[in-house]
């Protein structure tokens, strides 16, 4: 069981160049923010490290925060065996969003970052399968959750709004 | 000439090629509108590519333009099999993003609440599993009782299915002065009925023969995976988060984690899945009878904010759903409506196994594996 | 018999002939067959309703008696479709093939003593081998679909009549070796007098070998119980129709009357199978406690007893088809196989073997 | 107009005593295809079960839609899912009815607004015969719209033109 500082300090001491920040303003859990395109090393040495073993991802979300003209993602994750948990968070630029692939680390984070990408147009590099999960695969009216979308009027024939 | 010799420098083997089948949108027992891409040698498996989000309704972008109580209801229509959990989910996190503490009744209701629909929801998983199986008959039994319990939901709000029940700070209204005698009533005969079920299904030879050893799912590849609920004790780890995380008032219920054995075959198999809700059905049960029998007095409203405005910040909790564990993550930004949320439906998580499970074994264990997962379309699309 | 006397009533001549074939080879399928069929569909549909808290089909006539009339009468009404891609030519045959097939078993079937379809003196065998035409009207159906599900349904329907015919056969061939005969009629007779003397407890007579054979024919009745399940597709063996894998199976693409055929045909299966069963090993036509007929003096009432006796056991073991399929769920196709060449076969086999030496006594 | 002409546009009483015939078959055997889309298929598979029994009314479950009469569109019609219900509504053969069970599959229901990938009512792609109102419907409510069903195929004639 540790606290978000203490995996902080391990954190940097294993990675020495990268710049994580630990965002204790939260009225909640506090937030570790990493850099978009590590996040797959740094998720490899927290589930492989003794200390740590974050073995499950509870959870991936992609968020449009479209006042910084940012694209973030949050990870959740927990570990089975020591009982703690830790949110990370990247941020990437709106206009080409691009974060490193995690599915190598946990499988099921395959289908969260198609999701991510579907409603949210984030590019996961070196993902397997990057497809539209959820939208049809022939959509082409943009990323529904971005807080920018604008329905088409029509899709196939079918009139999409009321 | 050169085509014939090469077909003879062929014909020594006869040429097979891959049969791709589609299962679904529309199939008996996809459960819903999920459809499977199976690549077949033969009758084996070769690979499965579920394809989803033929209900995706949006819940997201709903949350987004709705306000805090109005989300309430579209949280019922995600697992419409299990409201009053998606429900509970939902309060539980709003208010511990806002810091209010509910009176002990509330809780208390809500968790016998949490737990009839945990028992309903394991029914109609069982169900749907015999049905898949080929046994129609434990089907209709099983839904005969879930009519009961559903006529406890009815009598307290007034719904069927789904119940906007569970509001942030409270409920919508308190019990039913009938309520505590009647689900004493159905609990007693619900325990003899579901021994019936497992007569009839769960010891029966060919049920055994089919299940059993079928789609095993190691407790690793599991975790990995971000499998929870009934799929992830059924390969043999006690993990649940009314005990790992524990929420509201289930500290002080005595009750046990069901965990598969590998009873008829190798542990983590399907039966072991189903099994395992069987008997988490008997927990519940257990769980139910001890809260009537605490059950405080009090306002059930009294806690229930005038005008939800939370703080900017975000906050992830989880409760146990019947399928598993259920997460909120909610971002706000200090206004009536949250900026942000996204849930962590179990099904969505469990439904990528699939492939990993079904490798293999032949065109019959897919409906065998899909159904002994449990899944709900409108969790995994939303 | 029947014959003679249609071919008496129309003048003897050609056409007589004709005529009389004609009526007797219909009359079967419209005072039988139809009416059974008609009534098998709404029984299953009672039984299964009762056997699950439900009341059935209730608002067609009394308690829903009208139910099946009306689905056929519907399914009268639907459009007939043919896909493009559909072999048209065995689309429309296949059923008409799989229908015959049921239904010309029913011509070797002894009803009562006096009224059967052809006595042919290769019962048996004529059922087992006619039934087999039903395997190539399946194989059309599933491959004349141009659908995967039916394709699937076919095969594994194929491969497991033919799997199944074997065990049947193995059982069948025990009987003809005590009886000594083909002749279902023959067999029938053999079983007369009381249910004693039923081939279920070592037939007639007293002596020692019937005492010893009693065992083996149980273990031959189960096991041609269970063969007879499968070759018409009921559970725990409705592999080719599994609803909740393959759809409807081999007949998933057909609609209106073309299913109706398909469905029919599998009722009348059912009774023809319980038929052998009955006609082997259960007395056939024969009354397990005498007959009124010959207590009051009146010979005429013997057939009309024996008829209901006959469709009594009959309607009993189709019964219990639909009890086993509304309470086991199905084996998967491997399994399925696994209980035809592993136990059923060898099973039978040993049983034949055992059948023999006793007769040899 | 002629005698003839009024033998049939009238309906005599041959005419009109087998259609009668032709629709109470019609009428009492409405098969269903065994599809359902969200919520409101758990009520439906309520209603085929124990409790409220459907198959009291001869509906019983088909899985293909070759062999059925009736489809219960059961829950909210999303835009991946509307091209393939249009192509099962094909696949059936006629005279064939569908019943539209809840808001969502009505008029979109509580995604009017903001379901940007909802289908606003599944009668945009499908004709419908009867709307079932409810979020869900109760089973009841299903059955009263399965009666409504049974009378307007009651009425229904060969001869004459129903609306």
């Amino acid at each position: 069981m540790k606290q978000a500082e203490e995996i902080l300090q391990i954190l940097k001491a294993n990675f020495p160049d990268s710049n994580l920040e630990l965002k204790t303003d939260q009225p909640t859990e506090p937030i570790l923010v990493a850099s978009p395109l590590e996040i797959d090393k740094l998720s490899m040495f927290l589930r492989d490290s003794s200390e740590l073993l974050f073995d499950s991802l509870m959870n991936l979300s992609g968020v449009d925060e479209i006042k910084a003209n940012l694209l973030s993602v949050y990870y959740h994750l927990e570990s089975t065996k020591l009982k703690h948990k830790i949110t990370l968070k990247v941020s990437t630029d709106r206009n080409k969003p691009e974060v490193s692939t995690v599915t190598e680390v946990w499988k099921g984070a395959d289908w969260h970052e198609r999701e991510a990408y579907d409603l949210f147009g984030i590019i996961f590099l070196n993902h397997p399968d990057l497809r539209r999960i959820l939208m049809p695969y022939d959509w082409d009216a943009g990323y529904p959750l971005r807080k920018d979308y604008e329905n088409p009027e029509f899709y196939q024939g079918m009139k999409v709004p009321y | 000439m050169s085509q014939e010799s090469s077909l003879n420098t062929k014909s020594s083997a006869i040429r097979t090629e891959e049969m791709v089948l589609n299962m679904g949108p529309q199939h008996p027992s996809t459960h819903g509108v999920l459809r499977l891409e199976l690549a077949l040698e033969g009758e084996i498996i070769t690979n499965v590519i579920p394809h989803i989000g033929y209900l995706h309704r949006c819940f997201e972008k709903h949350c987004e333009a709705m306000t805090y109580p109005q989300i309430v209801p579209y949280t019922d229509r995600m697992d419409y099999l299990a409201p009053m959990g998606n429900e509970f989910g939902y309060a539980i996190a709003m208010e511990k993003l806002l810091g209010i503490q509910v009176p002990e009744r509330v809780d208390y209701i809500r968790v016998i609440m949490a737990e009839l629909q945990r028992i309903s929801s394991h029914l109609v998983a069982l169900g749907t599993y015999g049905a898949d199986i080929g046994a129609f008959t434990p089907f209709l039994y099983c839904f005969r009782d879930r009519e009961k319990i559903l006529s406890l939901f009815e009598m307290t709000c007034g719904a069927r299915l789904l119940y906007n029940y569970i509001w942030v700070g409270g409920l919508s209204h308190d019990l039913h002065p009938d309520f505590v005698r009647k689900t004493r009533e159905f609990i007693k005969e619900f325990r003899p009925n579901l021994k019936e079920v497992n007569d009839l299904l769960s010891h029966n030879r060919i049920f055994i023969d089919r299940t059993a050893n079928v789609g095993i799912l190691p407790v690793d590849t599991a975790i990995n995976y971000g499998v929870s609920g009934p799929n992830l004790r059924g390969s043999g780890i006690k993990w649940d988060v009314r005990k790992e995380d524990p929420y509201s008032v289930y500290h002080k219920f005595d009750y046990d984690i069901p965990v598969g054995e590998g009873k008829y075959g190798t542990v983590g198999d399907s039966w072991d899945r189903y099994y395992v809700r069987v008997l988490e059905m008997e927990e519940s049960c257990k769980i139910v009878e001890q809260a009537l029998d605490q059950l405080p007095e009090g306002d059930v409203q009294s806690a229930i904010p005038k005008r939800i405005k939370p703080p900017i910040g975000h906050v992830y909790s989880r409760v146990e759903n019947p399928r598993g564990d259920l997460g909120y993550f909610i971002i706000s930004d200090g206004s009536t409506s949250p900026y942000r949320v996204k849930v962590r439906a179990p099904s969505f998580v469990s439904m990528q196994i699939m492939n990993e499970l079904c490798k293999g074994y032949m065109v019959a264990d897919v409906v065998t594996i899909l159904g002994s997962i449990d899944i709900v379309l409108g969790e995994i699309d939303r | 018999m029947m014959y003679d006397f249609l071919v008496d009533l129309f003048g003897n001549s050609a056409l007589a002939n004709i005529i009389a074939g004609t009526i007797q080879s219909l009359l079967p399928l419209f005072v039988f067959i139809l009416p059974f069929a008609l009534f098998a569909v709404y029984l299953e549909r009672k039984v299964s309703a009762h056997m699950q808290d439900r009341l059935g089909p209730m608002r067609t006539g009394w308690h829903g008696w009208k139910q099946t009339i009306a689905d056929i009468l519907k399914l009268i009404q639907k459009e007939d479709i043919v896909a493009k891609d559909n072999d048209r030519l065995l689309f429309n045959l296949a059923p008409i093939i799989v229908f015959a097939g049921s239904y010309a078993a029913f011509a070797a079937i002894p009803f009562t003593s006096i009224f059967i379809g052809t006595e042919v003196d290769l019962g048996i065998f004529y059922i087992i081998a006619v039934t087999g035409i039903v395997v190539a009207g399946i194989l059309m159906a599933g491959w004349a679909s141009n659908n995967k599900y039916s394709l699937l349904g076919s095969m594994r329907s194929v491969a497991q009549i033919i799997s199944y015919e074997i065990p049947t056969i193995l059982v069948a061939l025990s009987l003809v070796m005590i009886s000594g005969s083909m002749n279902l009629h023959t067999l029938s007779e053999q079983q007369t007098g009381y249910a004693w003397n039923w081939y279920i407890f070592g037939g007639p007579g007293s002596e020692l070998s019937k005492f010893l054979l009693i065992p083996s024919m149980l273990v031959g009745f189960l096991i041609i119980y269970i063969s007879t399940l499968a070759e018409v597709n009921r559970t725990p063996f409705d592999i080719p129709e599994a609803e909740s894998e393959l759809v409807s199976g081999y007949h998933t693409e057909y609609s209106g009357m073309k299913f109706a055929m398909f469905f029919l045909a599998e009722y009348a299966n059912m009774f023809a199978v319980s038929a052998i069963v009955v006609a082997l090993f259960l007395g056939g036509y024969q009354s397990p406690i005498g007959y009124l007929g010959d207590l009051i003096g009146a010979k005429w009432m013997i057939p009309i007893e024996q008829f209901s006796w006959f469709t009594i056991k009959g309607v009993f073991f189709v019964f219990v088809q639909m009890w086993l399929r509304w309470t086991l769920p199905r084996l998967r196709v491997d399994q399925l196989m696994a209980v035809s060449w592993k136990y059923l076969i060898p099973i039978a086999f040993v049983n034949l073997i055992i059948i023999g030496l006793i007769t040899l006594l | 107009m002629g005698f003839l002409d009024s033998e049939f546009t009238d309906g005599n009483i041959v005419i009109t005593k087998a259609e009668d015939l032709l629709n109470w078959a019609r009428l009492s055997s409405l098969w269903q295809v065994s599809f359902g889309l969200a919520c409101c298929a758990i009520e439906m598979m309520a209603t085929s079960a124990s409790h409220y029994d459907f198959d009291r009314f001869g509906v019983i479950p088909r899985p293909s839609p070759r062999q059925a009469d009736i489809i219960i569109i059961s829950g909210t019609v999303t835009l991946k899912m509307a091209t393939r219900i249009k192509r099962l509504y094909e696949q059936m053969p006629d005279p064939k009815y569908i019943i539209s069970m809840g808001s969502c599959s009505n008029c979109g229901g509580p995604y009017w607004e903001h379901g940007y990938h909802v289908l606003k009512g599944v009668d945009r792609v499908i004709p419908v015969d009867v709307y079932v109102p409810g979020c869900p419907p109760r089973p009841e409510a299903l059955l009263e719209g399965l009666l409504k069903l049974q009378e307007k195929i009651r009425n229904e004639s060969m001869i004459k033109k129903t609306a």
